[in-house]
């Protein structure tokens, strides 16, 4: 019964932290895709625009449910659905710690863990798929049409390099669990270069790293690769046709795609929940170092610089709360009591961190990047991801044959 | 002893070396030659075109072509030395009471069976040298001149040095299978000559069955040389033919009734003789030479070298002798109604080879083998002298178109005229003393057979006569401008002449005496007698009919019209043969074979075989209606019948 | 606890399963057959078969309908069209289906005898790892002619979509 | 090592010319054929030596289950056959360099696969890599006549394929069944075990076998009933298909007659000697009877292979050292005189295009030399001493005569026959007036054509008058062969194995 | 109304029961229906159901060897779908219709 009681705590918990940082990545989006582009970004919307999510997801909810009447009406509402569950139960698999003690109780940081997790998070994006191609499908509309042919041909095309990809970090973890792969990414070489996979040795996977973020912009169709909805094209892709809460699941759907890549790349890459370098070398200092400095930027410009209406309150409020986190991990860094705290903060910091990261790298190339055209992108895939990440993979598995006894 | 001392190679090896040089220096020559006729402005069609329009036997006469010197000098210098060689190795060797012989090397060896590449002198090989050389040396020097207008010069006499070669080795050969080869390759030389004019179908088409009715007797000597391999387990002459007395009587009849279908074939004698007159589509030195003097006389030479054999097997020898006097008859009966001038003397030839045969049937070997040498002088003589005759008349060859050539060409009549009394065996000339050894011995053998003979040798001497009184006596009848022929023509035909008359006195009878059994002694001189007589008589008659009251063959043509008929057509030996033979041959063999058995029966079993699956096919295609659900019904269908199959079975349990 | 997920999926498999084959639209039937195999996965789960579940969400679901629904998608195929003699098919179809059927429970009314009851997590053979190392060393050969199949099926495929045909 | 290379080489060569340039092609392959040859001359020597035995032995395991050897080994048997072999192939290079335009690659190609696998079959000491070899030789052979015949090609390629396919299946059967009865496909081992009785072999299973081997064998050859398909194949296929067939290939199933059947089924090869030879002698007399009919040049040189085979057959089956000597000399003579008479041919119809006797007529006139080369060939072919064949022909008639004076009677009618059909079409051919579209059309001999035939011809004098360079090799090889195939007095072994179970 | 006789945990016969309910589904979808796409579904439908009896048998047997083949049914399936929906296309192509009743070049 502990167990059922866990888990829903558990549910609870990441859905909503889950479903907050989705609705905020957006405003993230907006914001870093504004200021690359010299403009400001939302701001009406609270102070920095920070409730613009909120906003958005009212406008949203209360919108009307337009239904066209040439749609397929089952597909077209299952489509939406569909894409969402399966972005969302894929998150269900991916551990952001190591295991846990609370009170007695031994549990995970992280839903489940499967012993084929990875297979499972590969079985859950293909089936992806579905969502987009039969929301272009049922939408009987020829560019919504187009634009799931596109997006699914995109996505099958785009997961066999995938997963060849993950294949050569799976050589060398042996491992199909996340818990375990990160496990094995413990450590330092020379007592500072972590054992990362995209460092470890005998071959390090920076490869199939590089392979592995490109077909995961592509898998998440996003731009370069964001063809399925090339609005000047195919007006709008796939949902087109979509409005109100249906529009949302798939908006709600690519965010948590994103997290979702972003996340394993995190995980078989970079080393997981690890820091970059040992505790002995002060890693513990670095996170309240970084809320320190956010605190004391915010104060700074709060009390100085007011930009905007509520500035001088909102920012030193903010920067407050950022310095009360920076006390806390500085707390945690030095005093022995507070090393349960520790065990779960830290990990979910530098997981959340390496994630952010990565995250930010996506904002980063849309605001940078132009779109593939589509034979480029198929070709792309074909020609040159597809062998590389063959070669990648023969490397790897010839390194660990000749060097693992 | 110094081995093969006497270089024998030498002897076949010269003229194979004038055969290569005329072969290939020859023909390069020639081209160029040609070539530069060319640069003259006559086209080389042209030129050919015009050969044919002159029609004679002489297809290829090339005005332009002159005589190349070179070849020329090849082939007579090489068969003069081999000559000449051949003289001076028998001068060296003695008198040769044992064969000599020189072994080279292996030729064919596998088990037990050893032939080497050995060449030997007997005595008997020793006067088939001379002769061959020599007779040969004075052909090609007639050749030279008779030969010179013709196209293919040089090919010409790469044939007839190449002919030498092989007859040389036929008379060389220490085994049978050596003889074999020179049997062989004259057989060769004597189609590519006789089809000299390959222009004409004729001469290709004689040269076609010369080799294949020769093929026929070869299929005999064949068979004789695997049952002497067999039962002597060698084919040495010299181990073989010692050891023939210890043999049962019955293989060596066999042996040697095999060995006579060879030499019938070779020799022209009864059934295969049709080839020798069609022959005489070859250019007259080489009806001279292989088919009358040289050639020709290979059967009763290899008879006479397996004479131990025969002296084992009466029955053969019987055999040889009936053969013999059968072809003798019967070719002389033919010659009596002949026109063509060479015809007449090549059935005088095929029925001079049957008196051969005849001798050596009846034991008489060096009668044989004498007659050999003299018929050479003289029947060499006589179609030389016929050469020189079409060569005067521009190509004529049919008598009725001759006559009165007596004064025209003087010398040719003469030799000619002395030929023929030879042949019909004017007492002291050379014929007579041959035949009349032959006679007497076929006499003392069985006397029906000396009647026979003796008669054919009367009409044998009629024929001649009567071709040569047709020819030479009376008014001239046809219209070329006769000539006389060219000195190098004519000195051979004086040398020959010169031979036919003292031919008698050579002593070869008693050169060969050792060599051959001892006949029984008894000459009747009575038989001799007549036998002149008759060849006088027959001279006589040809002169009553021809000369005196030419009206008389006429009538008795006429009132024989049948017999004439008969004669005239040569028995209808080749029409018999064609409607015999050769045409249930070809046509069962097209009709029945090839399309009945091969495209009918075997491939229509073939066939039908596919067309059996074909149709089981065909009846199991209306399953395949081609209608996916149907095939969707018959998977489950059998899937049902296996999972009832499994059911009985009692399942996996 | 393990027999109501079994007899839920078991379910949602046989549902789906009579709607593929009632369902004259071939999407629906398409869905319907993923929906059968994401419930066979869950079974194969219970069965012990992680991998295999896995994979047969990746390669099933994942890969071969996806393409199904694919050509469904560029065809644009509509419902089957109505024809004049509906009942064609069964002329033949039904009593052998009948046949097939009947045939098939009898023998397994026969065969089936007692059998094990299906414990969740008992059966711990069936991760990657074991099935990966039978697979490398048991059954390498057939292993590798089966890539050569799919080497094989992709050409055929290529080759079959070029232009010319 | 060196006959490994020789086995492999031609493959090499077929590999890279798949990925030549057309232009190069035929030059590569005529160049590597001749090195090829070259090459396979230093192989005489050791052979030589030591004719009776194996020489150049590879023997290493080339499948393990079950287990297959790659056995190969020359023997004075086989060397001439591979000489012949490699000798053949760069001329049937040359004879194709102008006529063949189209898929040149492919074409030379296909020879030297052909090669490979005619050398393989040769050297081969195992059952079942023979058989693998023999299957080999297949393939490229269809396609020569498939792809580069005349019109009823696709007829001829799909006979000559389906004739040799359905024997040599009798033959994997047999093959298979010796397996499972020695447990070996090794050639020597199999002949081991059943010579020393260590396998009861029935005497009915001994006859089977050794008719599915036989069966195989005599379509190859091709023996009297079984031979409709050369000459199809042989109208049909290009000049280099019907010589290479002709000189090589068609001794595939006399070298196998000589090599499997003899020595393994000595008894059941006695026992059924008589019949065959029967077949032998008609195949002989018919196959020159239907020649003599032939309107079609090569059909007429096709039917006189059948006429030639069977000598060769009647040799094998006449069981003494002649009769064998003789089939397998009259093997290698009938490669080269047929052969040269194929490249004769084919040179006739890449002047007149076309097969037809009647088409031709006085070629002697405007091409005096070819005739010249083509009459020698003829004799060749019906054995004038001197020439090659008659060596052949007469030990084969000795030894034939030596097992039953009669076969030796029948054989010899069939030399007589030869002289007819070849002289026949000679004459037809070369003599008599020139027809205008011949004279036309028909040139002499080029240089080409006169370098591809004159090592033939070279041949033909040389084996016709100095067989000793060549028989003795033949002789010892045989001579262990027939002991081998020597009938053990008693049978004895077998029987107590029998009587113990 | 007492509970239902059903066990704490279904025995390995049930599978094989769904198994075969699923294979006959199967067979009735490959019998009857008329889109050549559907017939092709309930091919995979069969072979689905196939795989379930496998993974049963590797469960009742405590072996791997079933998982095993399930995977190169799978294997052979996603060929088999390869090159089907390659001909599917190619047949399309060429005769605009995907009923199976009008597909039959093959009759003569």
């Amino acid at each position: 019964m502990d167990f059922i009681v866990l888990s829903l705590i558990k549910a609870g918990l990441i859905a909503f932290v889950l479903l907050t940082t989705l609705a905020y990545l957006q405003w993230v989006e907006r914001k870093v895709l504004a200021h690359i582009q010299l403009r400001p970004g939302p701001r009406r919307v609270g102070p920095h625009g920070l409730l613009q999510p909120l906003a958005d997801v009212i406008k949203l909810l209360t919108k009307e449910g337009y239904v066209p009447s040439h749609v397929n009406k089952p597909f077209y509402f299952l489509a939406p659905f569909l894409g969402v569950v399966l972005a969302l139960l894929a998150i269900s698999v991916i551990p952001f710690g190591p295991e846990i003690e609370i009170a007695g109780v031994k549990t995970q940081m992280g839903m489940t863990d499967l012993s084929v997790g990875l297979l499972f998070i590969l079985g859950l994006t293909s089936v992806g798929v579905y969502g987009v191609a039969l929301g272009g499908w049922a939408s009987n509309n020829k560019y919504a049409l187009l634009g799931g042919l596109r997006s699914s041909a995109q996505m099958i095309s785009y997961e066999l390099p995938m997963a060849l990809a993950l294949a050569s970090p799976l050589l060398l973890a042996n491992t199909l669990s996340f818990r375990e792969i990160v496990g094995t990414q413990e450590g330092f070489y020379f007592g500072f270069l972590p054992r990362w996979a995209i460092f470890q040795m005998p071959f390090p996977q920076v490869v199939a790293f590089i392979l592995y973020v490109i077909t995961a912009f592509a898998e998440t169709n996003r731009v370069p690769f964001d063809l399925p909805e090339a609005e000047n094209e195919l007006v709008a892709g796939f949902h087109t046709e979509y409005s109100s809460l249906k529009f949302a699941a798939f908006f709600m759907a690519e965010y948590a795609n994103m997290i979702t890549v972003t996340s394993i790349a995190t995980l078989l890459f970079l080393g997981g929940w690890h820091p970059p370098f040992p505790r002995e070398l002060g890693s513990d200092f670095i996170p309240p170092l970084l809320f320190a400095a956010g605190g004391a930027v915010m104060l700074f410009h709060g009390v100085t610089q007011p930009r905007g209406k509520w500035d001088n309150i909102t920012l030193p409020v903010f920067g407050l709360i950022f310095l009360g986190i920076a006390a806390l991990f500085a707390g945690c860094a030095v005093l022995p009591m507070l090393e349960p705290v520790r065990q779960i903060l830290l990990p979910v910091f530098w997981f959340a961190g390496k994630t952010g990261i990565l995250l930010f790298l996506f904002i980063w190339v849309r605001g940078t990047l132009p779109r593939f055209r589509y034979d480029q992108l198929m070709r792309f895939a074909w020609t040159f991801l597809f062998p590389v990440a063959v070669v990648n993979l023969l490397a790897t598995s010839f390194f660990v044959a000749v060097f693992s006894n | 002893m110094n081995e093969n001392a006497h270089q024998l190679w030498l002897i076949p090896a010269l003229p194979l070396a004038g055969a290569l040089i005329n072969g290939v220096v020859g023909q390069m020559r020639d081209r160029a030659a040609h070539a530069a006729a060319h640069g003259h402005g006559h086209g080389h069609g042209h030129s050919h075109s015009h050969s044919h329009s002159q029609g004679h036997d002489h297809g290829g006469h090339d005005s332009h072509a002159k005589p190349d010197p070179l070849v020329s000098m090849v082939s007579i210098g090489s068969v003069l030395l081999a000559f000449l060689w051949v003289s001076k190795t028998l001068i060296a060797l003695g008198d040769l009471n044992t064969a000599y012989v020189e072994r080279y090397f292996t030729w064919i060896a596998s088990g037990s069976l050893n032939v080497g590449f050995d060449l030997a002198i007997d005595r008997l090989s020793a006067v088939m040298l001379l002769v061959v050389t020599g007779i040969g040396t004075l052909i090609h020097i007639y050749a030279t001149g008779y030969m010179s207008h013709e196209k293919g010069y040089y090919r010409f006499f790469c044939y007839l040095n190449l002919f030498m070669f092989f007859m040389l080795i036929l008379v060389l050969g220490a085994n049978y299978l050596l003889l074999f080869i020179g049997w062989e390759g004259v057989g060769l030389c004597s189609y590519l000559l006789i089809g000299f004019y390959f222009l004409k179908k004729s001469a290709g088409d004689a040269g076609k069955k010369a080799f294949i009715v020769n093929r026929v007797g070869d299929f005999g000597f064949a068979l004789a040389m695997l049952l002497i391999f067999i039962h002597f387990g060698s084919l040495d002459f010299g181990a073989v033919l010692p050891k023939a007395s210890g043999v049962d009587t019955g293989i060596l009849t066999a042996i040697g009734l095999l060995l006579l279908v060879g030499a019938c074939g070779k020799s022209a004698q009864v059934p295969l003789y049709v080839w020798l007159p069609d022959a005489m589509e070859g250019p007259t030195p080489v009806s001279a030479l292989i088919h009358a003097a040289t050639m020709v006389t290979a059967g009763v030479y290899m008879v006479a070298r397996s004479f131990p054999i025969y002296e084992g097997a009466p029955m053969a020898r019987e055999a040889v002798a009936l053969i013999g006097l059968a072809t003798a008859v019967m070719a002389a009966t033919i010659g009596l109604a002949q026109n063509d001038i060479k015809k007449v003397f090549a059935y005088s030839t095929v029925s001079q080879l049957g008196f051969m045969f005849l001798g050596l049937g009846v034991g008489a070997y060096g009668a044989g083998i004498y007659h050999v040498v003299t018929h050479a002088f003289f029947k060499a003589l006589l179609f030389l002298g016929a050469g020189s005759v079409i060569h005067a008349l521009g190509g004529e060859q049919d008598i009725r178109n001759m006559g009165g050539l007596r004064t025209k060409i003087p010398w040719t009549f003469a030799t000619l005229f002395i030929a023929a009394f030879a042949i019909a065996g004017f007492p002291g000339l050379s014929g007579y003393y041959s035949k009349h050894e032959i006679l007497l011995a076929a006499h003392h053998h069985a006397h029906w057979m000396y009647w026979v003979g003796t008669i054919t040798a009367g009409i044998t001497s009629f024929y001649v006569f009567r071709c040569i009184f047709l020819t030479f006596f009376g008014e001239y009848r046809g219209k070329a401008h006769p000539h006389e022929s060219p000195a190098v023509m004519l000195i051979p035909l004086i040398l020959l002449a010169g031979l036919s008359i003292a031919g008698g006195f050579l002593g070869i009878p008693h050169w060969l005496e050792p060599f051959f059994p001892k006949m029984a002694e008894g000459h009747d001189a009575m038989a001799g007698n007549i036998t002149t007589l008759v060849g006088l008589g027959g001279i006589v008659l040809a002169y009553l009919f021809y000369v005196v009251s030419p009206g008389i063959p006429e009538g008795i043509a006429n009132s024989l019209r049948g017999l004439y008929n008969l004669i005239d057509n040569k028995y209808y030996v080749d029409e018999a043969y064609d409607s015999a033979i050769v045409h249930p041959l070809e046509h069962g063999s097209r009709i029945v074979l090839w399309r009945g058995v091969d495209a009918g029966f075997i491939d229509g079993i073939v066939n039908g075989m596919g067309g059996v699956s074909r149709s089981i096919g065909g009846a199991l295609r209306t399953l395949q209606s081609g209608n996916i659900r149907s095939y969707a019904n018959w998977v489950v269908l059998g899937a049902v019948i296996f999972l009832v199959m499994l059911g009985a079975a009692g399942g996996a349990r | 606890m393990d027999s109501l997920f079994f007899l839920a999926f078991a379910a949602i498999a046989v549902a789906c399963g009579i709607n593929l084959v009632i369902q004259t639209h071939p999407i629906t039937s398409a869905l319907s057959l993923i929906g059968v195999m994401g419930s066979l996965a869950v079974l194969y789960l219970l069965l012990g078969a992680e991998f295999i579940a896995m994979v047969q969400l990746v390669v099933y679901a994942g890969a071969i309908m996806v393409l199904f629904v694919f050509v469904i998608m560029l065809l644009n195929a509509g419902a089957e069209k109505r024809v004049a003699r509906p009942w064609k098919p069964y002329l033949v179809g039904a009593p052998l289906l009948v046949i097939f059927v009947g045939v098939a429970s009898c023998i397994l009314h026969d065969m089936l005898g007692d059998s094990d009851p299906v414990i969740f997590g008992s059966f711990t053979q069936g991760g990657a790892r074991e099935i990966g190392r039978s697979l490398f060393t048991e059954y390498l050969l057939p292993f590798e002619v089966t890539s050569v199949l799919i080497l094989i099926a992709i050409l055929g495929a290529m080759v079959l979509a070029r232009k010319e045909f | 090592m060196i006959l490994n290379t020789i086995l492999f080489l031609p493959l090499l060569g077929f590999l890279m010319l798949l990925f030549m340039h057309q232009r190069i092609a035929r030059q590569f392959a005529l160049w590597f054929s001749l090195g090829i040859f070259v090459s396979s001359l230093s192989l005489i020597w050791p052979v030589l030596a030591n004719p009776g035995d194996m020489s150049f032995v590879t023997n290493t395991i080339w499948v393990a289950y079950p287990e297959i050897r790659f056995h190969i080994g020359l023997d004075g048997l086989s060397l001439w056959l591979v000489i012949l072999t490699t000798l053949l192939t760069p001329l049937a290079i040359l004879v194709s360099w102008k006529y063949i335009r189209d898929r040149v690659t492919l074409y030379y190609g296909y020879l030297l696969l052909l090669e490979f696998g005619l050398i393989g079959v040769f050297v081969s000491l195992d059952m079942f890599l023979f058989y693998v070899f023999w299957e080999v030789c297949l393939v490229p052979m269809y396609f020569l006549i498939g792809i580069w015949g005349h019109d009823r090609r696709i007829y001829a390629a799909v006979k000559f394929f389906l004739y040799t396919m359905a024997g040599s299946v009798l033959m994997l059967a047999a093959i298979i069944w010796l397996y499972l009865k020695t447990g070996t496909f090794d050639y020597f081992a199999i002949l081991n075990q059943i010579r020393s009785g260590q396998v009861a072999i029935s005497p009915l299973e001994q006859t089977l076998m050794f008719l599915a081997f036989f069966f195989s064998f005599a379509i190859k050859v091709p023996l009297f009933p079984l031979h409709t398909w050369l000459p199809d194949a042989h109208v049909e296929a290009p000049t280099a298909g019907s010589v290479m067939l002709a000189s090589v290939m068609l001794k595939m199933g006399t070298y196998g007659l000589v090599r499997f059947c003899l020595p393994l089924f000595p008894e059941a090869a006695r026992a059924n000697a008589n019949w065959i030879a029967g077949l032998a002698i008609v195949g002989i007399i018919y196959g020159a009877l239907v020649a003599m009919v032939q309107p079609n040049m090569k059909k007429l040189v096709a039917y006189s292979s059948v006429s030639h085979l069977g000598f060769v057959v009647l040799g094998i089956f006449s069981f003494n050292q002649q009769g064998l000597d003789g089939a397998v000399y009259q093997m290698l003579n009938h490669g080269i005189s047929t052969g040269a008479l194929f490249m004769l041919v084919g040179y006739l119809y890449e002047r007149q295009h076309s097969l037809e006797i009647k088409d031709y007529g006085g070629v002697a006139t405007p091409a005096p030399i070819l005739t010249t080369i083509f009459v020698i060939t003829t004799l060749a072919s019906i054995g004038l001493p001197t020439l090659n064949n008659f060596i052949g022909e007469y030990l084969v008639l000795q030894g034939a005569a030596q097992a039953n004076f009669g076969w030796a009677v029948g054989a010899a009618v069939g030399v007589i026959l030869s002289a007819c059909y070849m002289l026949w079409m000679v004459q037809r051919t070369f003599y008599g007036e020139t027809p205008d579209s011949v004279a036309h059309h028909v040139t002499d001999i080029g240089k080409r054509e006169f370098i591809a035939i004159a090592p033939l011809l070279v041949l033909m004098v040389w084996m016709g008058m100095y067989s000793q360079s060549f028989l003795p090799a033949v002789s010892a090889s045989n001579a262990k062969i027939l002991e081998q195939t020597k009938v053990q007095a008693t049978r004895s072994v077998p029987a107590e194995v029998a009587n113990a179970r | 109304m007492p509970p239902l006789p059903i066990p704490e945990h279904p025995p390995v016969a049930w599978y094989l029961i769904l198994s075969a309910i699923l294979f006959g589904l199967g067979v009735a979808g490959f019998l009857f229906r008329r889109n050549i796409i559907t017939v092709f579904m309930s091919i995979e439908l069969m072979l689905n159901a196939v795989n379930l009896s496998f993974i049963a048998f590797s469960y009742q047997l405590k072996q791997v060897s079933g998982h095993i083949f399930t995977f190169f049914v799978m294997v052979v399936a996603a060929a088999e779908a390869a090159v089907g929906l390659a001909i599917i296309l190619t047949i399309y192509k060429n005769k605009s219709t995907l009923e199976v009743d009008e597909i039959n070049s093959l009759n003569n």
